[in-house]
């Protein structure tokens, strides 16, 4: 099962266990902002409190498999308290991480929409979410774990707005 | 190993993919129902049509053409009998199941429905009988009245009398391929027929699985694709009576569908050809026919038993190994259901357990099976289903079983 | 025998078809515009797929749909690198051309055209791009203008800017399938834009014969068909600009296009998949993939200078040997025209004469060729037409020139 | 050429080197006709001059095949003059000489639309017309033999209302 604990690390199974900031927050202030995975049905729900440009608070709610729901949990923990510019960089890390493979299932020569090729994202400290490079192996699987950042990005573009 | 109707290690030698291994494990294919594999007859027809007799069809006098022409009609000939078809013409051959719905929706309902007209549905149909008319009630103001469950999901017909109360149309699916809940569709089409309804059948899980007579249905529509159908992808058929086919207006224009074109305007052809413009899917069709063919040698009585003997089975052995763990949706008896078994597996979600039996070469299902109208129903957002087809056997569901132990182990640590 | 830009012999040997005789005669396929030959690699590349990796795609979790996925996903990333698209979620696979074309009319026009607006096409067209016109136009009351055609079947472009003066869409053929006559598209694309219109082009016959590059042609909609590029029927494709897809409803509706269902509506999925309702051809996607592999191995600057030089052959041995009595259609230049000849033979009908040429195993098209509006502005009710692929020589076309020898033997006796 | 021979019967290419009754009548009294091969383009339009039940008078126009042009002349010479009631008959039993294998053609098993099989046509002289049998060996010309006899029973159909 070599494949399998690359893909289920311990710390992704505990996130999937133990959700962190599960719940919903007062809409407004929060931002409330839901995604769907078209293919299985994963729903993933963020409540986002923007002010000054700072993420001050996160929730999450929805459904769905290990890898979704504890992407959903490590990006919760990742984003919380942290200025706005900072989580988009790490989004797009994030996004990096993933992209080579998802671009690869899309049938398309990296060229598709993800931008990260061309920044500079050396520098940034993915942490505890670096446990989800196994997903990359399961290309289905990466819808499951891009989901709630996708939805993330939707959210704080609307918040921009 | 097996004791169902079938002489199925036989029939396994006949699939080629079912030779090939999975990180050294055999494949144990049990997706059946979202797409069955294909038979050496079925390759070799196809490839015999490549390699002999391929030609555009209905166009040219030379040999070749004759012959793909001939081959592909003869195939349309099949497709009419296997299903009970009245005459050959009545088999209008699309992509799949779900383009035979919407020519229906775009041909058929465009030019009879009118705004506050209600079409008829139930909370079992797959989004290729729901989304269509989403898609026409936005355009035209037309209303979706819907079939409500029980609480083993067959349909509740308790309230049937209203809600086919001046319904224009009722459309409807034979076998369920998320609870494998059969539907009596001649009742249905009767009480259909009776409220001044048309009648519109979603037979794409039927119709692989039991014998199937559109004739004795007594609907007017009745779509299915080939590729769950031991055919190829990229083709399917809708079935309709003949004097509907020739009353609708046509779909898609282009060659084929015509019989004269000029600057100011055109002419249909026949049916079913009116139906089929540009060059259709030929080999995909002489594919379907003999897909048929194998399915006619077999014979669908045996198939359905066959179905039917491997569901009971496979609703026994999980019970007992699992009880309440697991959770099985769709009527508790396999009399009233196909070859389809969806369940709950504790709360490890589907894709977890679809991922990790695939580690023991085991093909299952995972997520709303296109069908989210009933998996809010349900309450889930996703199952995990095993679907059978002729080449599964007993040691496939025991393999099933084992690996779910191997699924609880791996969640539970 | 060949002194043409490809290694004709080679080719040949690479279409299994191309061994088979008929009545004692070697088969000399000469309806390449109707539908193309498959090599080997093609006929691979599909029975692969169902031994090794045939599953539902998008769908499954476990290896062989995951496989599938991923084959039928890079056949889409070289469809769109074919066709110099910038990205594969441009290009949407439809059953055929005729569809891709049906596609646009039914989702981009119904949504953008207005009674009263105009599209303007042109005397050429095949009925795939008239037909789905005359069908909107008898529901929505547009108005179609014609492009008219010089005495050698160009457009005739002197009046180009009144008929684009106000229209909202130009739909134009990249190559005639009857009189070979190649269009200036990136010209004519322009000329429409300035004026406001969207160019959709019908490049079923161009993208076989020689480079397209969509992005070039600065076009809204290409349609094409793989089975005129050497690949399966029952798969083609429609390009456009991204964007574009985006803005647009949906055509057909069912699985794999929706994001969500519920029972009171739906949302699309992303583009492509939006245009793709139901379980599309797998194994034929890849064969369309494996075609393109195969031409670009070619090359197709290389598959253009074959048509040409072959084309100019045929021009000039037809008219050495039959001089008058064989009247050819289309631009006298082989550099204006692509690889195919329709002709008048004396006053023998079409159908005569491939009767009799198939008595020496020639396949030749007779008909209208599904362009009556052009078959009428010729004057004709049916010609004969021969044209070329990869692997016909000019021993290919001496072979038809025996046979019109012998048709006129024949129907002068 | 044997079966080409067979196909192309010196009485076939005979009538459609000098077809009969061509040219056209006027309507009224006459009664215009006519009808497409939509697979191959050609042509069949028929005038019929129907009085008492008699076929008095027919003349044919259009474009075509030796095949669909010499049964239009054919079809022309054995119906001028007759009673409408045997010309009927005449129709079933030229059908039926084609039906086999149009049926065969059209992939059904010969229960579609052809009635002629339960009927007894063996009485029925079909005299020249049955030098078209040959057609049969060539199941994409029958549509050609049949399209003048199809454009008649139209306009039968049409003077009868
Ligand atoms: C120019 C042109 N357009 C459209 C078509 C239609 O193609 P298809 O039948 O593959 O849809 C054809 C082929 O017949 C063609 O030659
Ligand atoms: C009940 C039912 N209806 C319709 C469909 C759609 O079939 P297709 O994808 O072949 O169009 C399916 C298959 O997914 C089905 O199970």
């Amino acid at each position: 099962m070599s494949g399998l604990q690359d893909l289920y690390r311990e710390i992704i199974l505990d996130h999937y266990r133990a959700p962190r900031n599960r719940g919903e927050l007062p809409v407004p202030p929060a931002h409330k902002v839901e995604g769907f995975n078209p293919l299985c049905g994963d729903e993933v729900i963020l409540y986002l409190e923007v002010e000054d440009g700072m993420v001050v608070d996160v929730r999450t709610s929805g459904q769905g498999c290990s890898i979704s729901q504890a992407s959903t949990s490590m990006m919760s923990a990742a984003i919380k308290g942290k200025p706005v510019a900072e989580v988009a960089t790490l989004i797009r890390a994030f996004k990096a991480l993933m992209s080579i493979h998802e671009s690869k299932l899309e049938g398309a020569d990296g060229s598709d929409g993800s931008d990260a090729g061309g920044t500079d994202l050396a520098g940034v400290r993915l942490g505890d979410l670096e446990a989800l490079q196994g997903v990359v192996k399961f290309p289905v699987r990466i819808k499951c774990a891009t989901l709630a950042w996708n939805v993330l990005q939707q959210g704080l573009d609307e918040t921009a707005v | 190993m097996s004791t169902t109707a079938l002489d199925v290690a036989r029939i396994q030698a006949d699939f080629p993919i079912l030779r090939r291994e999975v990180r050294g494990r055999r494949l144990v294919y049990l997706d059946s129902a979202s797409s069955a594999q294909k038979p050496q007859a079925v390759l070799d027809a196809m490839d015999r049509v490549y390699r002999e007799s391929y030609a555009n069809v209905h166009r040219g006098v030379y040999t070749i053409a004759e012959e793909a022409t001939t081959l592909f009609e003869a195939a349309r000939a099949k497709v009419a009998r296997f299903v009970g078809a009245r005459e050959a013409r009545e088999i209008v051959f699309t992509r799949n199941a779900t383009e035979a719905i919407n020519l229906v929706a775009y041909s058929w309902a465009r030019a009879n429905l009118r705004p506050g007209d209600a079409i008829v549905l139930s909370l079992l149909e797959h989004h290729a009988n729901v989304v269509p008319w989403h898609i026409l009630r936005e355009e035209r103001g037309i209303e979706i009245r819907w079939i409500p469950l029980t609480a083993d999901q067959r349909l509740d017909l308790s309230d049937l009398d209203r809600l086919l109360d001046g319904a224009a149309m009722l459309g409807v699916t034979a076998m369920s391929n998320v609870t494998g809940t059969i539907v009596d569709v001649a009742r249905l089409a009767a009480a259909a027929r009776a409220a001044g309804a048309h009648v519109l059948v979603d037979a794409c899980q039927a119709v692989p699985q039991m014998p199937v007579d559109v004739t004795a249905w007594d609907a007017d529509f009745v779509a299915f694709s080939s590729h769950k159908l031991l055919g190829p992808a990229g083709i399917g058929a809708l079935w309709a009576r003949a004097e509907l086919l020739e009353a609708m207006p046509p779909f898609m224009g282009g060659g084929e569908m015509i019989r004269d074109v000029t600057t100011d305007g055109f002419l249909t052809n026949d049916i079913p050809w009116k139906f089929e413009a540009g060059t259709p899917a030929i080999a995909e069709a002489v594919g379907m026919g003999a897909a048929v063919d194998y399915l006619d040698a077999i014979g669908m009585d045996a198939v359905r038993a066959h179905e039917r003997e491997l569901t009971r089975y496979a609703l026994d052995v999980l019970t007992d190994r699992f009880g309440d763990r697991l959770r099985v949706f769709g009527p508790a008896g396999a009399d009233d259901r196909g070859g389809v078994v969806s369940f709950l597996f504790d709360d490890i979600h589907a894709h977890d357990v679809s991922q990790v039996a695939d580690e023991e070469g085991i093909c299952v299902r995972a997520g709303h099976h296109c069908a989210k109208p009933l998996m809010r129903e349900l309450g889930v957002p996703a199952t995990t289903r095993a679907s059978f087809g002729v080449y599964n056997d007993r040691a496939d569901v025991d393999a099933l079983v084992a690996a779910l132990t191997k699924v609880e182990d791996f969640f539970s640590i």
